[in-house]
């Protein structure tokens, strides 16, 4: 156990729970302000709910070795046998558990941008228990459990989190907001952001807190950590200014929330990158990674598919994105570094099974949940907004 | 007897029409955000998937009660220190107020409507 | 001297920092807008004039071995003889210094719940100052102190503390808020939030916050240390996930302001035991709090006192049941693990002296300032509001 | 490598990132709500230009070792050779990258407040950019340089950037406002901050991110580190104090705002001497840095200069107090330490020439801006807001 | 002359209000925020320490002046569009306007209160 | 028929007034946020960089309308709870209405302004 490795994946513990007001925040600026607490509260809850299932079961499912490449063994629930001197790597077994529960009470909360400002929350709250069960803890157990099959098995590269979060979050947002109503107005382009600095104080917030989740998964204070920092802070940015080129070039002037838009594209497209490539490799990752979200948000738009928050575009495609670079990019085993497309290859195939079984589970989640008790609140209680019809509460006064 | 007058103005403006009518001797006046549309169809803003049309801009509605002999000074006066001569400047409505009470001291009328150094102070000196 | 240990602490001194703008907003959000700089100043204050007193003469008196049980000894005054290679366990004392000036920064400043809104400012600051040194300091210094009567003396467990902080604060509210009139208003149940969103911020920082809090107690980067994260966030959870449940089932919809509510409440249980039980028990604890405080809050408020913002009911019956349940559920000593009665019995007195202490000396200071000074502010500066009336200050245009 | 150190310059990193979002609020609160979007923006720009531009050139412009005192060669270029294993110190040399980029992506933000509220957009983004290459990187190699000409060669004490910081970033907001012209109704004292909450969230997330700031300055979890912590929250703590009672004296009340700004003052004025001076001595550096911001401010508003936010008052002269006060108070070198006047009189000569240079840089880049695209925007831009007439957004709704 | 009709509505309504006015070409309206107490009792909200009672509703006050001739015909299209049936719905009270003025040209009157291809001028096509 | 009652008041008394006019039985009012200017001639507030005069103060504009025979009741109520004795207190307008729709049943004038257990209602008890 080194005391040095430990204290910065505790420190990451913490950066990554501050990342949860500021996705809270950064999602909370772009609805109108009926509708505030109510988007609050979808991450809040995620991070109640999944912080208790993690203890519970979802690490035992998603770490233990004692199941098989797909899912893991039940003989952790409730963290049984693991004491302070358990040791997972140079860490405490108990900070590997705090660290990774982090991931899936933060993972849920990414998909709460598809169905803001009309999610009937009885559903939402069934749904983000169950889809951190099915898909979470299982595409986790793939990709970085013991023995899990893509990750251990088929030697995918996943460093923080492109598959594993990024993807099944996008791409489950895009499936939940194809089933889900949209929001009145949304046709008529009438639905304002009621607070952008809010947004801009949670891409902030994300930022900082992404050194912890990217520099953090290096399970280390080495160089590796470093590494992901440098790459994590270098994509942020160069895909914040990429975006403001756009938007620049597009509307003749550049928009602040597309500049931090930008900013959080950046730092998810890294994610999956974040140890494995270059400082050099960040820059183009992100800069990349800009117009493949940007453009993506536009035709998503333009297709009437009101995914509110653009966590498909964002989130999605910016991760798959940064899940392929990685194959092109990983200084070890990536393209550009002479080690020929097996990665790349790996890669690919990897994404497209971790989207579809995302896609998959979430397609009978929400179908289920809007044959029983109702995936949207009715149109009446969308007019008086959620913060009153779900909650009884008025965020100002 | 009383006029009320009320100016829908750029908010921008506000600070200059403050100015003027308080050079000319009328303090009592009230102001309110609102957001108003007329013959300026709106503003174009933008947003992450682009740009979309805003139809109600923000405005400052000015309302004024006035004795009916000061309407016309404290129109023009409004009009002029408002006006920038595109599109959106604004519009004034005048109505009729029947009756004025001043809260403090229970007076009515003429009495509750006239200060010391007001503008029908200054034209009696 | 262990660089990650030092490293750990020095970040925990950051993380309980940033409790405090967070605990700031996490009041703030909840009074009325005019006065919102009123009340994130009160907490403010704290920090500057304990940040100072602590260098002064505080940390002397709660952690100097040149006094006795009750009190330590002036010899450390302005920090004198300590040096960048002073080490106090396997950290820079100078760290020590820093990470505990920040407990008593923070700790005054949750007491302000109980009278914003009607406070008089100077009558605040003398309080402060005051309770800092009479109450904060000594009961610092019976349980944590070298040789303090508590803790090294009676075998008193507190690891983060439940008694040094939560109880001290918790009760010195209730007294408070009997000795300060009440505020215009408040039996009509007009007195509503401004801006939940802001405790919403709050509680979210505070949550992350709160790692640095009861991880930092462990004073080293190791197994305990994680095992603290591990509770915290747990408890949080849990009792996040109660509250939640208790306000559906009792007003139809659960309370967004309530579930954030709750995870305070859990991480207030939670702190006296972090690092003393197992994640199970955090649940227990976690999911137990909740209807407590939940019911300590109708309970005060039914009985018409105007405790504000129920700094007795989540800080101080929290910290009551949490420091209880820690003779239940301390794996080497309480009572579940089967080590008896012992430490149960004395947590239950050890948190009674403390808490008629902290009682006693909070009524003689208010009495003494209602007669001179005056706790509360005119009514019609209350009227006007506390930002324009004590500070000529404007939060919004 | 050492993982403890490594742990806690990786923190520091992500505390002076959180500085920024924090820095953008502190500003942010103190404009008018239509320019609330191009204010946060001038700092997220920052971040993002300045992170890019670090990884390309600015690192090794600032710090490689293959130039001469005055400015380091370009063989870093891209981070050209660096590679995880490579080491600065004990910790990797990545790291030190990451962490000095911090302070290259923030310095510029700081000028912003020189100049809010009509900056034209597309002049500050070619100033940033030329600035950070031009101002910040050689007087970081100056300083900081591994042959810095006042750092290595003269001996000059800067332990976190009074001189590379806040005295560059200070002076040249003078200047800055000299040139631009200033906000309409500046005169007629009618330009009231928006919104003072978001100016104290800034400045309580300032107080902590500063721990990373001055903390991770020592680059080690040591003794040195935690000195610095202390005096650096001493210090805020001890400024705070002086400011409150300052403006109570002079305006009968304790001004809320200025105890926020006090506190920032004090966290300025100790940047340079965090890890030198005694804790005793950052109370006095914190208690007197107050009145020389206070009186900064109040002598430049009288002269009748724009300098909207106060950068040069509250940087500039805190910054320069600082650096003289670490010649007077440094344990090993300042006079009060019988060490002689000569630390002073380098101290002196240095800040001279530090600021000298970063005002002529700063005089002939807005000259040229000024007269191809123009410093500010149009008086009716200006009177619109910012945030539609450059960014073609509304803040709330 | 003129009118000015102000509508206190339910702030959901505000779209359909405005659209279905601009549909009969009405341009020229200000919207403000208010908060209401009416028939209506109040709605509960939720609190920390249980349900409490407010009284006050938000609601959106529409003013807008139009011609005397034009004053049934927005009332009508105001009333059908805000209504849901419920109480809360709120009201509509029309009060006289003595004149106009708009600000851009100074016009006052008639003059002032026409557009090209308002509700006035289709009706003369 | 109808008059329309604008009372500028402070902020604080609101809750007052509302309290003082329900208790008569007068029920429908809106209450709307804004900054007024009048004898009062303004505020100190105190910035970074001293002293400085606001001279717009956050007032309350309380719009009711009544029947004629219910104005100067409802005007003294107001009078009464509003009143400080101190400037600054605000003034009262009274204008005429022509006309009152209720939006949820269409109905017009008188009947659209009466509530059952309102100040007319109590009357003929
Ligand atoms: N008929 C009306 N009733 C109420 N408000 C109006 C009316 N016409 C204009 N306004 C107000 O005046 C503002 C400016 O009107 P607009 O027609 O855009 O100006 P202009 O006359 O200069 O073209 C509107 O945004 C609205 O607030
Ligand atoms: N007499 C009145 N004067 C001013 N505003 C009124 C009056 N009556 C109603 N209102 C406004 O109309 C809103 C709705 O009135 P309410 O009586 O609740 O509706 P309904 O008539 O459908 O029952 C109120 O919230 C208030 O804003
Ligand atoms: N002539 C007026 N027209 C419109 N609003 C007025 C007028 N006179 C006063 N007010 C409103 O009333 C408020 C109080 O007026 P003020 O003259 O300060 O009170 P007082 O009569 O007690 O001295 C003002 O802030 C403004 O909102």
């Amino acid at each position: 156990m080194n005391s040095g490795d430990t204290a910065w994946v505790l420190v990451s513990t913490a950066l990554v729970t501050i990342m949860m007001p500021a996705l809270a925040f950064f999602y909370g600026g772009m609805v109108r302000r009926k509708n505030i607490l109510s988007t609050l509260n979808l991450t809040i809850i995620s991070m109640a709910v999944m912080g208790v299932i993690w203890v519970m079961f979802g690490y035992s499912l998603a770490f233990s070795d004692q199941g098989n490449g797909f899912i893991g063994g039940l003989d952790k629930m409730f963290l049984r046998g693991v004491t302070p001197d358990s040791v997972s790597g140079s860490i405490p077994e108990l900070l590997f558990i705090a660290f990774q529960g982090t991931f899936a009470m933060i993972t849920p909360a990414l998909i709460t941008g598809a169905f803001v400002e009309r999610i009937r929350f009885k559903s939402y709250i069934i749904f983000i228990a169950l889809w951190g069960i099915l898909v979470y803890a299982p595409v986790c157990h793939w990709v970085w459990g013991p023995d899990g099959w893509l990750g251990h098995g088929a030697g995918v590269l996943d460093f923080a989190g492109g598959a594993v979060v990024h993807i099944t979050a996008g791409l489950s947002a895009l499936v939940f907001a194809l089933l889900i109503r949209r929001r009145q107005g949304f046709e008529e382009d009438i639905i304002t952001p009621h607070n952008i600095p809010y947004t801009v104080l949670g891409a902030g917030l994300l930022w900082a807190g992404w050194f912890g989740f990217n520099g953090g998964s290096a399970l280390a204070a080495d160089g590796i950590a470093a590494l992901a920092v440098v790459n994590t802070n270098t994509a942020a940015a160069a895909a914040a200014v990429v975006w403001m080129i756009l938007s620049w070039m597009d509307d003749g002037k550049p928009s602040v929330l597309g500049i931090v838009t930008g900013a959080v594209v950046g730092l998810v497209a890294i994610t999956p990158a974040a140890g494995f490539v270059a400082p050099w490799a960040a820059i183009v990752m992100g800069a990349l990674a800009a117009p493949v979200s940007y453009y993506a948000i536009r035709t998503i738009h333009k297709m009437g598919i009101d995914e509110s928050l653009d966590v498909f575009a964002c989130h999605g495609m910016a991760g798959l994105f940064g899940a392929l670079a990685t194959g092109i990019f990983a200084t070890d085993s990536g393209l550009v570094s002479g080690h020929g497309i097996g990665q790349f290859v790996t890669q690919t195939w990897s994404v497209v099974v971790v989207g579809l079984y995302a896609m998959a589970i979430t397609f009978v989640l929400c179908k289920v949940l809007d044959m029983t008790i109702g995936l949207a609140v009715t149109d009446k209680e969308e007019q008086i907004g959620l913060d009153v019809s779900e909650h009884r509460e008025r965020a100002y006064s | 007897m009383f006029k009320r007058i009320d100016a829908y103005i750029r908010p921008e403006k506000t600070h200059a029409v403050k100015g003027a009518l308080q050079n000319a001797g009328i303090y009592g006046m009230s102001f309110t955000e609102v957001k108003g549309h007329g013959r300026q169809g709106g503003t174009k803003l933008v947003g992450r998937s682009g740009p979309y049309m805003i139809d109600m801009l923000e405005r400052i509605q000015l309302t004024i009660v006035v004795s009916a002999h000061n309407v016309d000074e404290t129109v023009t006066l409004i009009q002029e220190s408002a006006a920038t001569g595109e599109t959106g400047d604004g519009v004034i409505f005048i109505s009729p107020v029947e009756d004025v009470v001043r809260i403090r001291t229970g007076e009515r009328g003429a009495k509750a409507m006239t200060y010391s150094g007001d503008i029908d102070d200054r034209r009696q000196k």
